[in-house]
């Protein structure tokens, strides 16, 4: 059975190699500082504690307040799965370090998630779009893609058939 | 004295035979020898994890049958497995052993798939596809009597699965799994040591662990390369932690063991339904989840609209491709406020340019196959 | 040559080879001219079969055909200046008089030449009496184009051999 | 008129005969009678030819889908028999597009010459006893140079067609038929030193004569002759040139309608030719031990011919593609050294059976025993010898275990 390490004792590992490299620590993950990632990554996945070898999943979130970057790591040999985040407040051009250098897997991934939600990694050595072409106005999982008549965004509204989905967007004109 | 050449590039698809789907693969060949490949997806992208923001988590289920849909109903498990994670339900044991049989037909019947596609990429002319879906025919019946589609299943739901099976499912099971061992042993006999299949796929496209791990492969790819880390074992799901099967591993990393492994899981497979038909339990398949329901008098299967906790939640199951996941992130709305597919055919090209440069046009081919993808998988 | 029909092949014969090979010069696209280069082999094929040598006919198509024009075509699309075009070079003027004064030569050739008409009235089999030429009175000119042949193709052998290949096949 | 009334029109063991005999009573001069029954001849065989095919797409078709375990083509007429009409007339009804960058010329022309090779072949083929349009004395020779006329034709087509998988597929069809016509010709030569001639009749008499067929008394050559013109007619597991996994549809992916129309015949026409030079040569053609005296020899000669060519159908629907560089190793590795000690084997028994004079009832079923039982250690000492058979061609089963996180990689293949 996977022992699922949470945020906040990932946090503290963390913290005891790296002070101040530690965001915060949530029972879901912990989140690292931007520019101490490579870093923090490199030493999850080598070290003999920890050895979180396999990137499970790599994707984007946009928070609208923020964007956030979430890594899923994997280790077989103790197996353990935790998650790791990163944020980067800057709404208009949001980029993070690069994870290719720790985990080569991360390089479609990446390319995804700067395709969809327009987070550039620097460092990845082919960040192409992938899935639409050059030149595809915007980035479509970003919150404010497409805003809904009457400055609704999608998916914050309520659904019809749902108690006070009068007050949605949907369904009123 | 060197022989100069130029370079050539050719388009393998996104129209062609053998791209399993609208891929394109650009290769870059020196004569037949590749020098340089570049993947160019997305154009079956549907945009799916934007589409997923917009419905409620009970409408969101019909998505997961169109990524992989040739395997529906592990796309169906893992979504829903990511929401009762994140909403904490319990699901009851009958729902349990009847996902993982179906979890497990679906792996026959996709593996089958894969492997049959996989000797028409080595140039057999569509007899093996032709057997192999004699078998998924059987399988896909039985998800007809369970569920009343045939491909895009949508059957799993949130809390347990949509209905209980019919009467008449037992027994045709019992039929088929009687049937199957002498197929797979068949299927063995004719593949297993076709010389010409060794000859095409063994020695191509090798990765080796430390690549395979690197590069973030999974399910029979990973298998393959000698890892022997199976989701199903290390962190089992609905009820495999009571079922007894091995994994299947290979030794050298090669498109041949990638099919190889595939062809043991049948067999596995087959030994973890037998195992789970006779001990499944009676009672409820669905647990009743406790958030309001839209129309009161019908039976409350899955309400429509309900709103998880904040909060988020990645499930991860043995997909037949690989590490299927999903990665849900609630803001306590009545739809997933990020809905993110950890796709295995996805993530499992990533290896592919560095496995076919080097190798023929021909190889190229063999090693796509033996990736096994899913386009509606790698383009969601 | 008393027989008409022979007369009329042999005519259409010579035109179609004669008209192919001026074409091969003529023809600015290189596969093109191959294509001509090969209905002209085909039309030589058919002037031995009117001197009813079938076997030398046959052999014409197998090596000419079969082989010769498929090395040509080998060697066009390998080459990578070549291209696609048959153009002007600056040598086309040394090339015309060349060939003006070769054909000269053969014209005053043919012409001089008092050409005996054999008595015989054809093989029964020219391939028997091919073969036993070539293994009888001309044993040592055969075995010597054979020793050449060979060790042509040993030279290209060793010309082709990547640098470094001496360990082992690969 | 005489030949109708003589009651022996209906004598089918000979078509020839009352053909022949037909035209000798219309009292023609000797130039019309001899251009009028070659005209007859020729259509005759492109008739049959034409029929073969249409009836052998059906047949190919429900063939293979009973080997899928699927139905095959059954909605048009009785058992889908409509079937190869209905394609032709789709084929002749489709627009006949040439792609706007194709060589125009070159492109139509290359159906055309495709198709022409595949037809003239069948001019030296004995059907039966006196049915052969040109008995020629180098017969074997012309079938071997006219096939090889196929060889430009095909490339013609893929450059023409300025696609880049129909150039990689034409240099490979070029590349691995001229491999394999050296195979094809060292094969053939064998059984001419046995027989001392070129005729393609003079093949059948001699097999008719020592009561035996050629395939028992040299088996290596007659299954390299099958693997070469299995080359030769793009069939699998030699189907390179059109290699549908790899290279869409080879040499003829731009073509379509009639243009491919004509590729697919001609493939069928030159997979016929070769079965009638497997059945003419080593299969002893028409005879069938005096059985030819009741039954007309052209009908065993097709039946022959059919069941060879259903070794080439079987194979299709069964044997997976192998690749260029292992199809021209095979050849020139593997093919063309054991037809070259064949040839050699060959040629010292015939000169030992005409020194020692054995009688034939000797000497053939020792020369028979010998190169079969050579064959075999041929086949299996070179394969050793090239290091076949030593673990790397044998399959194996994946290791099943319970310990995750393990690896068991060995790396045994990684070079």
């Amino acid at each position: 059975m996977t022992t699922y390490v949470t945020g906040i004792q990932i946090a503290d590992s963390i913290d005891g190699k790296f002070p101040d490299a530690v965001e915060d620590g949530q029972p879901e993950f912990a989140v690292v500082k931007s520019d101490r990632l490579v870093e923090v990554l490199t030493w999850l996945r080598d070290d003999p504690d920890h050895e979180y070898k396999f990137l499970s999943s790599l994707t984007g979130v946009d928070r609208i307040q923020w964007f956030e970057v979430a890594y899923h790591l994997e280790s077989f040999k103790h197996n353990r799965a935790t998650t790791i985040k990163v944020r980067s407040d800057d709404r208009e051009n949001p980029s993070v370090p690069s994870a290719v250098p720790v985990w080569l897997g991360a390089q479609l991934q990446e390319r995804e998630a700067y395709d969809l939600l327009g987070i550039r990694f620097e460092g990845n050595p082919d960040l192409r779009r992938i899935f639409l072409w050059e030149g595809f106005a915007g980035f479509p999982l970003r919150k404010d893609y497409l805003n809904l008549p009457g400055g609704k965004m999608p998916g914050l509204e309520r659904f019809p058939g749902e108690p006070g989905a009068e007050l949605s967007g949907r369904g009123t004109e | 004295m060197t022989l100069k050449s130029e370079p050539f590039v050719v388009n393998v698809g996104p129209q062609h035979p053998s791209t399993h789907g609208v891929f394109r693969l650009r290769l870059t060949l020196d004569g037949e020898k590749i020098i340089d490949a570049d993947m160019v997806m997305g154009y079956l992208h549907r945009s799916m994890e934007k589409l997923a923001e917009e419905r409620t988590y009970t409408q969101n289920i019909p998505f997961t049958d169109r990524t992989d849909y040739l395997a529906a109903m592990t796309g169906n498990l893992a979504y829903v497995m990511a929401v009762e994670k994140l909403m904490n339900i319990e699901v009851p044991e009958r729902a349990q052993f009847l996902r993982t049989i179906m979890a497990e037909l679906q792996r026959i019947a996709s593996h089958s798939m894969a492997i049959g596609i996989f000797a028409n990429d080595c140039g057999a002319w569509q007899t093996p596809v032709m057997h192999m879906f004699r078998d998924r025919e059987k399988i896909l019946d039985l998800f007809e009597m369970a569920c009343g589609a045939r491909l895009t299943l949508n059957y799993m739901r949130i809390g347990g699965v949509s209905r209980d099976i019919p009467d008449e499912w037992m027994p045709q099971a019992h039929k088929l799994l009687k049937d199957l061992p002498n197929r797979f042993a068949e299927y063995e006999d004719l593949l297993l040591s076709n010389e010409i299949i060794i000859a095409r796929s063994r020695g191509i496209g090798v990765l080796t662990p430390e690549q395979a791990i690197a590069y973030s492969v999974s399910g029979p790819m990973l298998r393959g390369s000698g890892v022997a880390w199976d989701i199903r074992k290390a962190d089992p799901y609905a009820a495999y932690d009571k079922l007894d099967f091995d994994i299947a591993v290979g030794t050298n990393g090669d498109a041949y063991d990638r099919f190889v492994i595939r062809l043991a899981e049948l067999r596995q497979s087959l030994r973890i339904l037998e195992q789970a038909l006779d001990m499944m339990p009676t009672g409820p398949v669905h647990e009743r989840l406790g958030t309001s329901t839209v129309q009161p008098g019908t039976q409350p299967i899955a309400p429509l609209v309900f709103r998880p906790p904040v909060g988020e939640a990645y499930a991860r199951i043995e997909s037949p491709r690989g590490e299927l996941g999903y990665y849900i992130v609630s803001d306590g709305g009545p739809s997933p406020f990020r809905f993110h597919i950890r796709s295995p055919s996805f993530i499992n090209l990533t290896p592919l340019k560095q496995m076919a440069i080097g190798s023929t046009i021909a190889d190229a081919i063999v090693i796509l196959g033996s990736v096994d993808i899913v386009v509606g998988e790698v383009d969601r | 040559m008393e027989d008409t029909g022979a007369v009329v092949a042999f005519w259409i014969l010579a035109a179609i080879t004669v008209g192919a090979a001026l074409g091969v010069a003529a023809v600015r696209n290189l596969i093109h001219s191959v294509v001509l280069l090969i209905v002209s082999f085909a039309g030589v094929a058919g002037l031995y079969i009117t001197l009813s040598a079938d076997f030398i006919a046959v052999v014409q198509i197998l090596i000419y055909i079969g082989a010769i024009a498929i090395l040509i075509i080998f060697a066009i699309v390998l080459t990578p200046r070549a291209g696609r075009l048959n153009q002007e070079g600056f040598m086309f003027l040394p090339a015309l008089v060349l060939a003006a004064l070769v054909a000269g030569t053969m014209i005053f050739v043919a012409f001089d030449t008092s050409w005996a008409i054999s008595e015989r009235e054809g093989f029964e089999d020219t391939a028997t009496a091919i073969g036993d030429l070539l293994l009888g009175k001309y044993a040592l000119p055969f075995e010597i184009a054979s020793v050449l042949l060979l060790s042509a193709i040993i030279g290209a052998i060793l010309l082709v051999r990547p640098e470094g290949a001496e360990e082992g096949p690969e | 008129m005489a030949i109708l009334l003589s009651g022996e029109w209906y004598d089918l063991r000979d078509l020839a005969n009352p053909i022949r005999e037909l035209i000798d009573g219309l009292g023609l001069p000797d130039a019309a009678d001899y251009v009028l029954w070659s005209l007859i001849a020729a259509l005759a065989i492109v008739t049959w030819l034409v029929v073969s095919v249409i009836a052998f797409i059906w047949i190919e078709r429900r063939l293979v889908a009973l080997m899928q375990n699927r139905i095959g083509p059954n909605r048009v007429g009785p058992a889908g028999l409509l079937q190869p009409i209905a394609d032709a007339i789709k084929l002749l009804l489709k627009e006949a597009i040439t792609t706007r960058d194709a060589d125009r010329l070159l492109f139509w022309l290359a159906p055309i010459i495709v198709f022409i090779p595949t037809i003239v072949v069948f001019a030296v083929v004995p059907f039966g006893e006196s049915m052969v349009l040109a008995d020629l004395n180098v017969g074997v020779l012309f079938v071997i140079a006219v096939a090889g006329i196929m060889t430009p034709a095909i490339f013609i087509a893929g450059w023409s067609s300025n696609n880049k998988y129909a150039l990689l597929a034409a240099m490979r069809t070029i590349a691995m038929l001229i491999s394999y016509e050296i195979v094809q010709v060292l094969a053939l030569l064998s059984a001419v030193l046995f027989i001392g001639s070129m005729n393609l009749g003079a093949f059948v008499s001699w097999q008719d004569e020592y009561n035996t067929w050629l395939i028992f008394i040299m088996p290596l050559p007659v299954v390299a002759y099958i693997i070469a013109g299995a080359v030769e007619i793009n069939r699998s597991p030699m189907d390179l040139s059109e290699a549908e996994s790899e290279l869409a549809a080879g040499y003829h992916t731009e073509y379509g309608g009639i243009k491919f129309g004509f590729f697919y015949q001609a493939e069928y026409m030159a997979g016929f030719a070769v079965a009638a030079t497997v059945t003419t040569l080593f299969l002893g053609g028409w005879t069938l031990w005096g059985l030819e005296e009741w039954i007309p020899g052209w009908i065993i000669f097709l039946g022959k011919l059919y069941a060879v060519f259903f070794l080439y159908i079987w194979s299709r629907a069964t044997l997976p593609r192998l690749r260029i560089d292992q199809l021209m190793a095979f050849a020139w590795k593997f093919m063309l050294p054991l037809m070259l000690v064949n040839v050699l084997v060959i040629g010292a028994e015939v000169v030992v059976w005409e020194e020692t004079g054995a009688s034939r009832n000797i000497a053939l079923p020792a020369i028979g025993a010998l190169n079969a039982t050579l064959a075999v250690i041929l086949v299996v000492g070179w394969a050793r010898v090239l290091g076949h058979g030593s673990g790397r061609q044998r399959g194996y089963r994946a290791t099943l275990t319970q310990e995750i996180g393990k690896i068991y990689y060995t790396g045994a293949e990684a070079s």
